[in-house]
């Protein structure tokens, strides 16, 4: 596979517990290539994984087994450069305000103040911020914040973007917007996009293919292709055929939800 | 703001009034004695000559406290490992009666100004380091993962995320290091000083002389409160999350 | 933890060996520091003379008390300042500087207030101590994430439930840093103080080692000094690390 | 360069060196003394004269005996200070129980701290007055400590050394002083490397010539030797004289002219082996004492 | 009326800015009644005052005008008994255990230990957590710990039960699910439910009544009455009328989505 951007082989990762506990098996063994340029969405039960499987994938941690490559090169221990990560929690800075923030990557790379302005305006504009560029992340809303994280990491344009249920604190009109203007920069930047999310409709909605992840211990059950048009957006929802995407991860998921909640 | 401190004031000279009172001028010299002792001290000609001495000493003192402690402190922290490993050291090195490095010091510094600035930087050294290490480990996890994902190098982690986000542990820090710092430069130079207040401290110390001893200790206090209250004031001027939460 | 063990013995190791090695091809002068094999034997020494052994009893209950004093009035100023913000805000300044006050020169303060023998020591302990420990509370107090705060209030806890149920365990790690610190500062000024001024004690030992010359008696002494804190605070990490380990920090 | 004198300021050993380099003697003998490095206890003082430019000074003989016997390279080289006629024990001043030594029967007496000079002092004062185990010693510190005791009526009896005592003439009794039973004790001695000794013998001599000067000087002119005290140890003229007069009317002399009291000697021998100071046996004064540099018209008492 | 648990009467709550900046008016005037029983969601555009103005009828914070009454008694500046917060954030104890944490308002409020571990055992195996009754919460993944925090809030049964997006990050399954387990306890105990969610058809399929928020400062633009029979679960998004509902919250707040964004 020469167009694979990222790879996954084997990738496991194991928990150690504190004291007596016993280890948590958290994920794998995956497999999984990344097309370069493709927008790839993961769905699975709460506690499937599915953040450590970013996890590991960023380089944030080291998988137990297995390998991980991006762009050709072993990822060990260290996010390699190019890639981009929106984290599940929110991890903005509450001693910057929310411009600073959003131009925190841009500026530690060197970037002239000029063009970091421009960038970061940008991109508050069309994430709904830019009222609230001087205000400190403690004066925003849930959502508000979950947002300003989102924009941290778009302003870095990077080639691969992992995002870990970045719309999970927003309501569904709000959602359907910022799956546009996610849809509309990844065409523009052709980046390659993993979206790890929990609302069905937005994965097969955004998507090129959606991976759908067992229960704990994570492993792909199923990939599913939707031959979208790359250049899409929400109301391809209207399409018959998207009723039969989400209906097949809906069958997929169900019994591993109902798994997962009997057996933790 | 300005009437709490003038209040807190008002208590302590009351407190030093009282307490003077009660054992005897001849321990413990009241407010009034103490200022007319200071007013005689700045008369003297040569005190010009002993605050310099010390100032001089303390001031490198400080820089090397500083910034020696808050790269360990740093180091420490931000690596379990290494902090593991250095913390006991530190802290048990930091127990050993400093006097008894005397010995030591001269060896490595000789006689005079190098072994007053490194006394002082001896007493400064770990406690910055300690607090550093301390804030620095109780930064958000979160935090730290949101920097290396942007691909921060280990410096720019520690300037741009650790530094911000422990930044009341820091001046904290920073605080008890200054303050600590002056005294270590000053018990440098009770052990071989013809000059600086350490040496009119151990002067008026053997000849039984409270005012004097009083006069110095308060100047001192004086001196390090300011030192304080300008970190403080950075702290403040530097710390937006705090102001807003 | 056992890695960091490891490496820290042989760290000690290299550091004594290199120490030994320096001292016996007499790279550093004997008159300043003696080869670690010579301190230990003056450490072992120390330990069988009944002397020393009460000197030491003597010290270590004296930093004990100190240590209890300075950490439970440090605790209550420290929480006592973040209820009173305005106070906090005017004494300030004073908390830290308070530390370049030479303590040990109201020595004679401190016999009028607490007497002859152990008290005036505990004082200039606690004294040096109490500092770091009010600092750390308030530092970890200020800590505490507004969203637990909000949590108690939701379960209707009392202030007293909130303090020792949410504010005292999610502060714990400043108040480990901060207990640590006091059982330094306590050894510090106890010892110290016994060194310039009492008659008894560890560190009046060491004193009388220091003036002596007798390099053996006062390095061995420091040794043990080194021991019973590396002692106290490993104790003490080892309960501080479960804690942070539980919270995923490290 | 500076010269480490041991409580230079704030004990009366230093005078001779202070009136000598008032005086511009050192530079006659071609020496640049541009001030005294001071320090309270021994052994810093014998550690800074180790560590110094011009590794000479005068320190405490209990330290010098330490450190020759625990291996440091210096030599004692003349005598300084050979009478405790600076050490005066007070009593309050309302108090007037202690007259003589044997009223001491069943009183609190103060002393500095264990092992050290007054420790010394005392034991032999008891032993000497059969008062031994009749009297409760208390160790308490420094003088301002010790003197806080005596006024709380911790202790009733107390020293206080000169100059210090000269100013807290009217507040304290005095009761004897130190001198009254030991005549002889030699207090201070002048030390200096060895290797320098041999290598520069004839700077020796011109310090320790220029130090007899000072001495000679302070009784020949004792006002003047007042006023130059009151300006090097910045106290007031009154003080210094006081201090200048009150040694000078005990019995012998106070500062040496160089040569040793073999007598002064041996009893802080005497004193450091009561106390444990030193091991007890042969002590061979000859190891550690140098005459070299003495000037010649002076009597040696180690040949 | 009579049968008002909850009262809010012209409440309006407006942030103070930090030095330069101007005050934000988050909240109101909002004039609400919840009926003893019922179960009423909010939904409304990301920023629009939801979690402030939970606060403000918990008693967390004080309105800056209007009165809010619970059980007929003024609420003012603490939390009256019988209220049970469930909050946007994560607010779990990480020094307590799952089961610690869980038992934690129990344990405080003096129940006896065979009673909490009762209660808090049937209450984390129905939230899917038995089997990390021992970890700790940042052995959990996301949507574990939000479990966990909801756990912590029904062991207490409160009276007025007040949720603020406690599903966020759940899988659609798991939601269900849970939206279920909810259903079942509401009729149980017969508390009265507030619900703010970001999942119109969440708030349609649980809900009595839902009320729509405006953009900021939010205000209740409609109350939209399902008229679901009380004993129902997820089955009734197959009702033909459900899809009505949903419509209607739906074009309601679309607009004010878009509002919200583009003024911000
Ligand atoms: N630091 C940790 N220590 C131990 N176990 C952990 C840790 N982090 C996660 N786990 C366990 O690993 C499993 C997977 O967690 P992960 O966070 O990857 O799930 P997830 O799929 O992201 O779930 P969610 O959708 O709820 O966020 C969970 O069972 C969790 O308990
Ligand atoms: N502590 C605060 N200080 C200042 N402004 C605040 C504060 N908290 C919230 N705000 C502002 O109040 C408004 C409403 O916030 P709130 O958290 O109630 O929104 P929300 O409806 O819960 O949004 P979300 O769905 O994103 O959680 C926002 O515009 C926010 O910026
Ligand atoms: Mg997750
Ligand atoms: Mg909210």
């Amino acid at each position: 596979m020469n167009d694979a951007h990222a790879k996954l082989r084997g990738v496991k990762r194991i928990y150690r517990g504190v004291g007596k506990q016993p280890p948590t098996h958290a994920l794998g063994p995956v497999d999984l290539d990344l097309k370069r340029g493709e927008f790839l969405s993961v769905v699975g039960p709460s506690g499937c994984g599915k953040s450590t499987l970013l996890d590991v994938l960023a380089g944030l941690a080291r998988p137990d087994e297995g390998t991980i490559e991006f762009e050709g090169k072993l990822v060990q221990g260290e996010v390699p450069d190019g890639i981009g990560v929106v984290f599940q929690e929110d991890s903005s800075f509450p001693w910057l305000t929310v411009r600073e923030n959003a131009g925190f990557a841009l500026a530690r790379a060197g970037m002239a103040p000029a063009e970091i302005k421009e960038r970061v305006d940008a991109t508050l504009s069309f994430m709904g911020l830019a009222s609230f560029a001087e205000s400190y992340p403690v004066q925003l809303s849930g959502g508000m914040r979950q947002r300003l994280c989102i924009a941290r990491t778009l302003v870095t344009r990077p080639r691969l973007l992992l995002l870990d249920e970045p719309f999970g604190a927003l309501d569904q009109q709000t959602r359907l917007l910022m799956g546009d203007e996610l849809l509309r920069l990844w065409r523009e930047t052709g980046a390659t996009v993993l979206l790890i999310t929990h609302a069905l409709d937005e994965a097969a909605m955004l998507s090129d293919r959606v991976a759908v992840m067992s229960a704990r211990p994570g492993v792909i059950l199923d990939l599913v292709e939707t031959d979208w048009p790359r250049d899409r957006d929400s109301r391809i929802v209207s399409e018959p055929s998207f009723g039969a995407v989400t209906a097949r991860l809906w069958s997929t998921l169900r019994g591993e939800s109902m798994k997962s909640m009997a057996t933790q | 703001m300005k009437f709490d401190k003038l209040l807190v004031l008002a208590a302590i000279l009351g407190v030093w009034q009282m307490t003077s009172l009660l054992v005897g001028v001849e321990v413990l010299t009241p407010p009034l004695g103490t200022f007319a002792k200071i007013g005689r001290l700045f008369a003297d000609p040569d005190f010009g000559g002993h605050v310099w001495e010390t100032t001089r000493a303390f001031a490198l003192a400080l820089v090397l406290s500083l910034a020696i402690g808050l790269l360990v402190g740093l180091a420490l922290g931000a690596d379990r490992l290494a902090a593991e490993v250095g913390e006991p050291m530190l802290t048990a090195f930091y127990a050993i009666p400093k006097v008894t490095l005397y010995p030591v010091i001269l060896l490595f510094f000789g006689l005079g100004f190098a072994a007053k600035v490194a006394f002082g930087a001896l007493h400064g050294i770990i406690p910055v380091a300690l607090f550093t290490m301390a804030g620095v480990r109780n930064v958000k996890p979160g935090w730290l993962r949101a920097a290396r994902a942007m691909r921060l190098t280990k410096l720019q982690i520690a300037r741009s995320v650790l530094l911000p986000a422990a930044l009341p542990e820091l001046v904290a820090g920073l605080r008890v290091g200054t303050a600590l710092t002056l005294l270590g430069t000053l018990i440098g130079e009770m052990f071989a000083s013809q000059r600086g207040l350490g040496y009119l401290l151990l002067q008026a110390m053997e000849r039984n002389d409270p005012a004097t001893i009083t006069a110095l200790a308060l100047l001192l206090t004086i001196f390090a409160t300011s030192a304080s209250a300008l970190l403080l004031a950075l702290e403040r001027r530097l710390d937006h999350a705090r102001v807003v939460a | 933890m056992k890695r960091a063990a490891a490496i820290r013995w042989l760290l000690i190791a290299l550091l004594v060996a290199l120490l030994e090695l320096a001292c016996s091809l007499r790279w550093i002068d004997p008159t300043a520091i003696i080869p670690p094999s010579a301190m230990l034997m003056g450490a072992m020494k120390i330990v069988l003379i009944g002397e020393w052994q009460r000197a030491i009893v003597e010290t270590l209950t004296t930093v004990a008390i100190a240590v209890a004093l300075s950490s439970a009035v440090g605790l209550l100023l420290g929480w006592a300042l973040t209820r009173a913000p305005r106070l906090r805000r005017a004494v300030d300044p004073l908390l830290a500087s308070w530390y370049a006050i030479p303590t040990f020169v109201f020595y004679p303060l401190f016999i009028v207030l607490f007497g002859l023998g152990r008290w005036p020591l505990v004082a200039i302990g606690f004294l040096f101590a109490v500092v770091a420990m009010t600092l750390s509370t308030i530092q970890g107090i200020e800590r505490v994430p507004r969203t637990l705060l909000r949590a108690a209030q939701a379960m209707r806890l009392t202030r007293t439930q909130t303090a020792l149920r949410v504010v005292l365990p999610s502060a714990a790690p400043w108040l480990f840093a901060g207990l640590k610190l006091v059982v330094a500062y306590a050894f510090i000024g106890v010892v110290a103080g016994e060194f310039i001024l009492a008659n008894e004690g560890f560190g009046h030992r060491i004193a009388f080692a220091y003036n002596n010359f007798d390099n053996r008696a006062m390095y061995g002494a420091i040794l043990l000094l080194l021991v019973f804190v590396a002692t106290l605070n490993a104790s003490l990490a080892g309960w501080e690390k479960r804690l942070l380990r539980r919270r995923g920090l490290r | 360069v500076e010269l480490a004198i041991t409580h230079f300021g704030v004990g009366l050993y230093g005078v001779p060196y202070a009136i000598a380099k008032n005086k511009g003697w050192f530079k006659d003998a071609g020496l640049d003394i541009t001030g005294f490095l001071t320090s309270a206890g021994g052994g810093t003082t014998v550690r800074n004269v180790l560590a110094s430019e011009l590794p000479y000074g005068e320190v405490a003989l209990p330290a010098a005996i330490a450190a020759i016997q625990q291996g440091l390279d210096v030599k004692i080289v003349h005598a300084g200070v050979v009478s405790l006629a600076d050490m005066v024990f007070v009593t309050r001043k309302d108090d007037d129980s202690i007259k003589t030594e044997a009223d001491l029967k069943g009183k609190k007496l103060g002393y500095s701290s264990p092992k050290s000079t007054t420790d010394m002092v005392t034991t032999i004062m008891l032993d000497k007055y059969k008062l031994t185990g009749q009297v409760e010693r208390k160790p308490i510190g420094g003088i301002g400590a010790g003197l806080t005791v005596l006024r709380e009526k911790g202790v009733d009896m107390f020293y206080v050394t000169e100059p210090a005592w000269s100013a807290e003439k009217n507040n304290y009794r005095k009761a004897f002083n130190a001198a009254d039973w030991l005549p002889h004790v030699t207090q201070t001695v002048g030390v200096a490397k060895s290797e320098w000794i041999k290598a520069n013998g004839d700077k020796l001599k011109g310090l320790i010539a220029a130090r007899r000067k000072g001495v000679e000087f302070i009784k020949s002119n004792p006002d003047e030797a007042a006023q130059i005290v009151a300006t090097e140890y910045k106290i007031p003229l009154d003080q210094a004289k006081a201090a200048l007069a009150s040694v000078k009317d005990v019995k012998g002399d106070y500062w040496s002219r160089g040569d040793f009291d073999k007598e002064g000697m041996d009893v802080m021998l005497q004193g450091l082996r009561l106390v444990q100071a030193i091991e007890p046996g042969d002590f061979d004064w000859k190891k550690v004492v140098d005459e070299s540099a003495l000037p010649a018209d002076l009597p040696k008492s180690f040949k």
